[in-house]
């Protein structure tokens, strides 16, 4: 395995991601946990683009650092009166722990075991973008889901308003 | 001009929408405005004017068809097809006959609907007080609220006449649509359909103060027990006129007038031996048959002599009720029936020698005509006077058809429609005014026997003063009733029967002149007893009545009481004939027939005769009653003048009892022996414990399989479940991560299970 | 001369062929180069903007402005940062470090990264992505994260309050902003930067002026310069987020603001106002760079002007400006607009064959008259429509404030 | 070229750590942000298939984007909900809230 820059940047945003995940659920204080998400965030957006899914990249920068952790990160400062609290993991983290190794065991030798190894890829057409958005519209293609996720978006907005009013 | 460029479609419309408005005012006073006087009497007065002005349009451009007889306004759908060819229809017919129905039904139905509003807002009766004297529910304020034990030692109280007058309206709209809807009907089925409803609301609306009594009069008929009797008595006739019916139906396969009446094949066809195979029976033909089975019907539904004891009793009803079923349309619906009936009546008939309906008809209508005129001489109750003399007038009527006096038969039956509603509505508005006489008495200190009778003409009297236009317009009607001469429509009419009479069936003339002149003579008596004089009782002393709801349809009936003779005069009438362009009513019904009746030429003989009869039986009423009137307690001077047979006719000849006798008592005891006792309890009842026994016993043996297995197994389920239930309630500790993991988990041993299953293997 | 960036181009990377390197290697430099060159020059400018915008604003508030080191005060900028970057970076007590120090960093590399797509000219871009709108969306709501860092960080309730305020404030106008930005991707049909520009035969302010008002509102806002300049409004919350600031940190936060104001303008020059769009720039793109500077300048002097003059407004009436009015505006116009626009192009399909041609400004100009009406329309009815509000709030005002009752007798 | 198993093991990493944070961690916000990590793991799994298997597909990207509308939503109503929650009793660990049990 050669090292190109390629690998380099996948390195960097793959350990970004990575360490970003582990500070999400390591770290005892939330704002950096937020922090790292923010980061991990960053790395997953570098996945993307190094997959050749820059639109994907972007709306992951947008929604998640733009909004989502936005929105995280300040419900932690809103709730912080409870962040003298050290103790961040419950009773049952052993369990948790076990579940996760058992799963990461699983995943990992079904990936090893199908899809290791290079296989020839196509190039990437270059108006994906411009397919994906007629796809989105046309009625052949993904409008009703299209539909149904606004309206989804929609019930959430208007459910989050009157959950969290006074 | 707006009829003549009416289109036959829109007409055949117009001709259905005629009896729906009051049926519709039924349900939509039943159903909405039931709570709301004014409302109802809005909605069903609305209703009955819209079906005129509707019956009108329908009218006059029927008047200016010109050949209304041969094409009528005619449409039928197929309503329930039998097989592929046959089945029965519905439609409707408006032909000159029908035209004449559509005349007078709406007029005098509207009127009646107008007079009711007013007749029904006041007034009140008696009622038995059952437990609490200050009435339970069922019988709601009483006004006066005193109450008093009669003879037979009822509690009894004065009760709210008006209190359901909605009620009342709605009745009365579903009859007069019911009757829109015979008059419109093209054939027999629909027709019978009217009829039956009819019959409903006459049981409904005779019975409608369905909680009056009489006290001290136990043995007086009440509302309920009336309309009983009539709804029974009429059945039986309704019974045979189904079987002619379904005779005809299944002999010709269809119930159409037109199909049936004007067509010959039909007809002769129809002139086959009925029971070929009965020697006895064998000149009778099936038309006769058939006839004489519809007529059975009309002599229930039009009150002949057989059958006519109900219509007496039916004066329980409210008067607007006598006054519109028992005067203008339903008792003349049988009369119509054997009008519209004439060509199958006629089937054989060669003008000289009668076929058997018509004999029937003849004689039972001559006979009725008579035998009814003489009970309504010697009656005390002003409405009962009238309802003789309606038989009487109908018997006239059917001794017309009888005769094949078609034309005078319809003259008689429109012209007799109007001033008898006319009459029983006058009647009506005495009795309003003696009540109202007998409240404001009472309210001044006279006391009244709780049995005080404001329908008994001898306690009237002198009422002449207190009700004018009453007075005038009973007058009125009276003489028309009486047939007095030219300005009367009574008079046009009954002369021409008369004419026909005399020209065919000289006995008959004479039995109907001696009816003629009863008629005449007990008219004359109940206007006597009721207007002139002095007032005999306090009652009539402070008699009054002046609402114009009650008021203005007299007047209005009163005029078309004058006039509607006018149509009908013989054309070689002198002066006359001529100056009403010759009896157009003859040329305009008669194109009804196939063949036009003959027109008879003008006779004078019967006509001085009957005229002379009419103003001599006004003489001799006009003698006794009116120029020395009775005083206060005396007594009818026709009593010492006939002795016994007064009393036999006060009594009505004892039909009644006579009846009871034969058949209502054998009924009961029939009813009460054998069906109830033997069968019922003995029979049925006992077969029934039986059963029940065995089942009881069954089920005991039962319930003890029940309770040791079945709730065993059951309950130890369920116990078993609850336990288990107890035990593992734990399970929900309400930590979402703890439901996480387990999932978590699950879901690692499914992914474990595939894993293995896929790759490993 | 035609293209001397083009030509630089080749040169450079002959030269490194020459030399002799990889291919990848070659566009590693290249791109290593054209970032450097971006940030230098932006620092620069940076300097050269703040000395004006103070001239200017010491004119209008009728002051001489900088005016000791140099001539005209040419210096003083230079000068501040020296004394900035001697003075202490004071870290207060309790304060998070790393997201204190994180903070104005990414403040300004939001800044900066958005430079990277947008094209001083034709073939003068840092990199032309196909999705480059939505790039520079994404890039500048990173702000948003920083100012939320370092308000929290720096372990004061006038930081934090602030950096609420601002992030309220910011995450609302980016829906307009966004709403506003879809017009010029539907027009253009694409998500190229460049290709926007290349649209822009008639510039897309003249088909779509509102539009590019609310775009250029909803920048103001992210900026946060008055009147939206809430965020740091001295009288109720010391200095915003960054109270606690001090030296080269607030030095950041401050090059920061500046060039954020002075790329927004940069961003509407480029997406309304033709960006490097002028009289032969096709043919010698070396204009383009004059065009799209002097475009952007004007467009900066704008807000300087609008900084200058307006007054605050209170957060409650920002949030509501933009929720009510702003935000409602935009989707009407978009959804109009487009409809519109489908529906002309159906109707007039045998008048303008090719209706959506794009570039030419003879090929534009039907449909441009389409939209112009189109948001003229719209625009008076916004117009009417906030009268009639702004005369209610009035009456409340002075229902609330009148002291006569003899009025109210009389409005009764 | 970068083989395909290594976003995929990269993806599995992130969703072991989410599916660790969800399990262990107390603070509802943080088991919020766990899921998100899942849902991006999910995300890259989505379209690393997309772009090795099938990249004249679209299906992986529209995946891909419904999956961010739904985090949007979930993290909004999440979010909202801690809120409430932490308005009416004052706390947001996650076990804390246990009202709903036998």
């Amino acid at each position: 395995m050669t090292i190109t820059p390629v690998t380099i940047a996948f390195a960097i945003m793959a350990i970004f991601a990575l360490g970003g995940g582990l500070g999400v659920v390591a770290n005892r204080n939330l704002v950096h946990a937020a922090l790292f998400l923010v980061l991990s965030l960053f790395g997953i957006a570098g996945l993307f683009v190094l997959l050749e899914a820059p639109f994907l990249a972007a709306v992951q920068v947008l929604v998640y650092v733009g909004a989502i952790s936005v929105l995280i990160t300040i419900t932690i400062m809103v709730t912080r009166r409870i962040m003298g609290i050290t103790e961040t993991i419950n009773r049952q983290w052993p369990v948790a722990a076990i579940a996760a190794a058992l799963t990461l065991v699983t995943l990992g030798f079904v990936i090893l075991s199908q899809f290791s190894g290079q296989m020839p890829v196509a190039d990437v057409p270059p108006d994906t973008i411009a397919r994906m958005g007629a796809a989105f519209a046309s009625h052949q293609g993904y409008m009703l889901p299209f539909e149904v996720a606004s309206v989804l978006l929609l019930a959430a907005l208007i459910g989050a308003i009157v959950v969290a009013r006074d | 001009m707006l009829f003549m460029n009416m289109s036959p479609q829109m007409l055949q419309l117009l001709v259905w929408l005629i009896p729906i408005p009051p049926i519709a005012a039924f349900f939509i006073i039943l159903l909405f405005t039931r709570g709301n006087k004014l409302a109802s009497d809005l909605v069903a007065v609305g209703a009955i004017l819209l079906t005129w002005v509707i019956a009108v349009l329908v009218l006059i451009a029927a008047l200016l068809m010109p050949h209304l007889g041969e094409e009528p306004i005619q449409a039928s759908f197929l309503w329930l097809p039998l097989g592929e060819a046959s089945g029965f229809r519905m439609g409707t017919l408006v032909d000159p006959l029908g035209a004449v129905m559509l005349f007078f039904v709406p007029l005098t139905a509207s009127m009646i609907f107008i007079y009711s509003t007013g007749y029904m807002a006041s007034g009140s009766y008696w009622t038995e007080v059952k437990g609490e004297a200050h009435g339970t529910e069922s019988h709601g304020s009483d006004e006066h609220g005193e109450v008093a034990i009669d003879s037979a030692g009822r509690k009894v109280t004065r009760f709210d006449a008006t209190r359901w007058k909605a009620r009342f309206m709605a009745f009365i709209g579903l009859f007069a649509g019911a009757m829109l809807l015979l008059s419109v009907a093209d054939n027999l089925l629909m027709l019978f359909i009217g009829w039956e409803i009819m019959g409903l609301c006459s049981y409904l609306l005779i019975g409608f103060w369905h909680n009056r009594i009489y006290p001290n009069q136990p043995k007086r008929i009440t509302p309920v027990g009336a309309s009983i009797k009539a709804f029974m008595t009429t059945r039986v006739g309704d019974v045979f006129m189904l079987l002619g019916i379904a005779w005809l139906y299944s002999f010709t396969g269809t119930l159409s007038f037109r199909d049936i009446l004007y067509n010959p094949e039909v007809l002769n066809a129809l002139n086959t031996p009925a029971f070929p195979n009965i020697p006895a029976l064998y000149p009778m033909s099936v038309a006769e048959a058939i006839g004489v089975l519809l007529f059975i019907g009309t002599i229930g539904k039009s009150a002949q002599f057989p059958l006519h004891t109900w219509l007496p009793d039916a004066m329980e009803g409210p008067t607007p009720v006598s006054a519109m079923i028992h005067a203008a349309t339903m008792v003349s619906a049988g009369v119509y029936l054997i009008i519209r009936m004439f060509p199958l009546m006629t089937v054989g008939w060669d003008g000289h020698h009668l076929t058997l309906p018509m004999q029937a008809m003849t004689v039972i209508g001559a006979f009725t005509a008579l035998f009814a005129a003489t009970i309504a001489t010697a009656q005390r109750d002003i409405k009962k006077v009238l309802a003789y003399s309606t038989i009487s007038q109908l018997g006239y009527m059917v001794a017309a058809v009888g005769i094949g006096a078609y034309v005078a038969a319809a003259f008689h039956l429109m012209t007799h429609a109007i001033f008898k509603a006319l009459l029983f509505m006058g009647s009506g508005s005495v009795i309003h005014a003696v009540e109202h006489g007998e409240e404001h008495a009472h309210h001044h200190g006279h006391h009244f026997p709780v049995d005080f009778d404001a329908q008994d003409m001898f306690n009237m009297g002198g009422l002449w003063k207190k009700i004018p236009v009453t007075a005038w317009t009973f007058l009125i009607g009276g003489l028309a009733l009486s047939g007095f001469p030219l300005v009367t429509a009574g008079f046009w009419s009954k002369d021409e029967i008369l004419a026909d009479a005399w020209a065919h069936q000289p006995i008959v003339f004479w039995v109907l002149a001696a009816a003629a002149f009863l008629t005449a003579f007990y008219t004359m008596r109940q206007i006597g007893l009721t207007f002139a004089g002095q007032p005999r009782t306090p009652a009539a002393e402070e008699a009054t009545q002046r609402d114009w709801r009650m008021n203005l349809p007299l007047v209005v009936l009163a005029v078309f009481a004058i006039f509607a003779g006018y149509v009908g005069v013989h054309e070689e009438f002198p002066v006359l004939g001529h100056l009403l362009g010759g009896n157009f009513f003859h040329r305009f019904v008669g194109s009804t027939l196939l063949v036009e009746p003959e027109k008879l030429p003008f006779d004078w003989t019967p006509v001085l005769l009957s005229v002379g009869i009419a103003l001599s039986g006004l003489l001799v009423g006009w003698l006794v009653y009116i120029v020395k009137p009775l005083k206060a307690g005396q007594s009818d001077p026709l009593a010492r003048l006939l002795g016994p047979i007064y009393t036999l006719l006060e009594n009505k000849y004892y039909f009644d009892e006579l009846y009871d006798l034969i058949f209502v008592r054998p009924a009961r005891w029939f009813a009460e022996k054998i069906v109830y006792l033997l069968l019922d309890r003995g029979v049925i009842d006992g077969f029934l414990h039986f059963v029940a026994r065995t089942f009881e016993w069954l089920a005991f043996r039962n319930k003890d399989f029940d309770t040791y297995i079945v709730n065993g197994a059951g309950d130890g389920v369920a116990e078993g479940i609850g336990n288990l239930g107890d035990s593992f309630k734990y399970v929900q500790s309400g930590r979402v991560q703890q439901y996480l993991a387990v999932v978590a988990l699950g879901v690692l041993m499914l992914a474990g299970v595939f894993a293995w299953a896929l790759f490993l293997r | 001369m035609a293209d001397v960036f083009t030509t630089i181009y080749d040169w450079l990377t002959g030269l490194l062929a020459g030399w002799g390197a990889s291919q990848l290697v070659i566009d590693l430099v290249m791109g290593l180069l054209g970032s450097i060159i971006t940030v230098v020059y932006l620092l620069t400018l940076a300097l050269v903007i703040i000395w004006v915008e103070r001239k200017f604003i010491g004119r209008v508030q009728d002051r001489i402005g900088p005016n000791r080191v140099g001539p005209w005060g040419i210096f003083q900028n230079i000068a501040d940062v020296v004394k900035l970057l001697f003075k202490e970076i004071i870290i207060p007590k309790g304060a998070d470090l790393i997201p204190f120090m994180l903070a104005p960093a990414i403040t300004v590399a939001s800044v900066f990264l958005i430079w990277a797509a947008i094209p001083y000219a034709r073939t003068l871009i840092g990199t032309d992505v196909n999705i480059g709108v939505l790039y520079l969306v994404a890039v500048s709501s990173l702000g948003v994260m920083a100012i939320l860092m370092a308000g929290w960080s720096s372990n004061n309730k006038y930081a934090l309050l602030g950096a609420f305020r601002a992030v309220a404030m910011l995450v609302s106008y980016e829906v307009p902003m966004i709403l506003a930005l879809l017009v010029p991707v539907i027009l253009s049909g694409t998500l190229r930067v460049n290709g926007i520009v290349e649209g822009q035969g008639v510039w897309y302010v003249f088909s779509m002026p509102l539009a590019a008002l609310i775009f250029y509102i909803a920048q103001v806002a992210e900026v946060g310069r008055s009147p939206f300049d809430v965020l740091e409004a001295e009288s109720e919350i010391v200095a915003g987020f960054h109270t606690e600031y001090s030296g080269m940190a607030f030095a950041m936060f401050y090059l920061a603001e500046f060039l954020h104001a002075f790329t927004i303008s940069a961003m509407t020059a480029t997406l309304f106002f033709g960006g490097w769009r002028g009289p032969f720039a096709q043919q010698y793109p070396t204009l383009g760079i004059v065009y799209f500077f002097i475009k952007t300048f004007l467009l900066y002097m704008l807000n300087v002007w609008g900084r200058a003059t307006l007054p605050r407004l209170r957060i409650d009436q920002i949030m509501s400006f933009c929720w009510k009015f702003l935000t409602p505006l935009a989707l009407v116009l978009l959804v109009l607009s487009t409809l519109v626009d489908k529906v002309a192009s159906i109707l007039l399909e045998d008048v303008v064959p090719n209706y959506y041609a794009a570039g030419s400004l003879v090929e534009m100009l039907p449909r441009s008259a389409v939209l112009l009406s189109v948001n003229l329309l719209v625009g008076l009815l916004a117009v009417v429509w906030i009268a009639r509000q702004g005369r209610k709030e009035r009456q409340r005002l002075a229902a609330l404030t009148s002291p006569a009752p003899i009025e109210r007798q009389a409005a009764r | 070229m970068i083989p395909l198993h290594w976003y995929l093991l990269v993806a599995a990493g992130l969703f072991v750590l989410g599916l660790y944070g969800v399990l262990a961690r107390r603070n509802a916000v943080a088991i919020l942000m766990s899921i998100e990590l899942m849902l991006n793991a999910v995300n890259i799994n989505l379209v690393a298939f997309w772009r090795y298997l099938a990249p004249e597909a679209l299906n992986g990207q529209v995946f891909a984007v419904f999956v961010f509308a739904v985090a949007a939503a979930e993290a909004a109503v999440g979010l909202a909900l801690i809120i409430s929650i932490y308005r009416n009793r004052q706390t947001v660990i996650a076990e804390d809230v246990n009202m709903l049990k036998w």
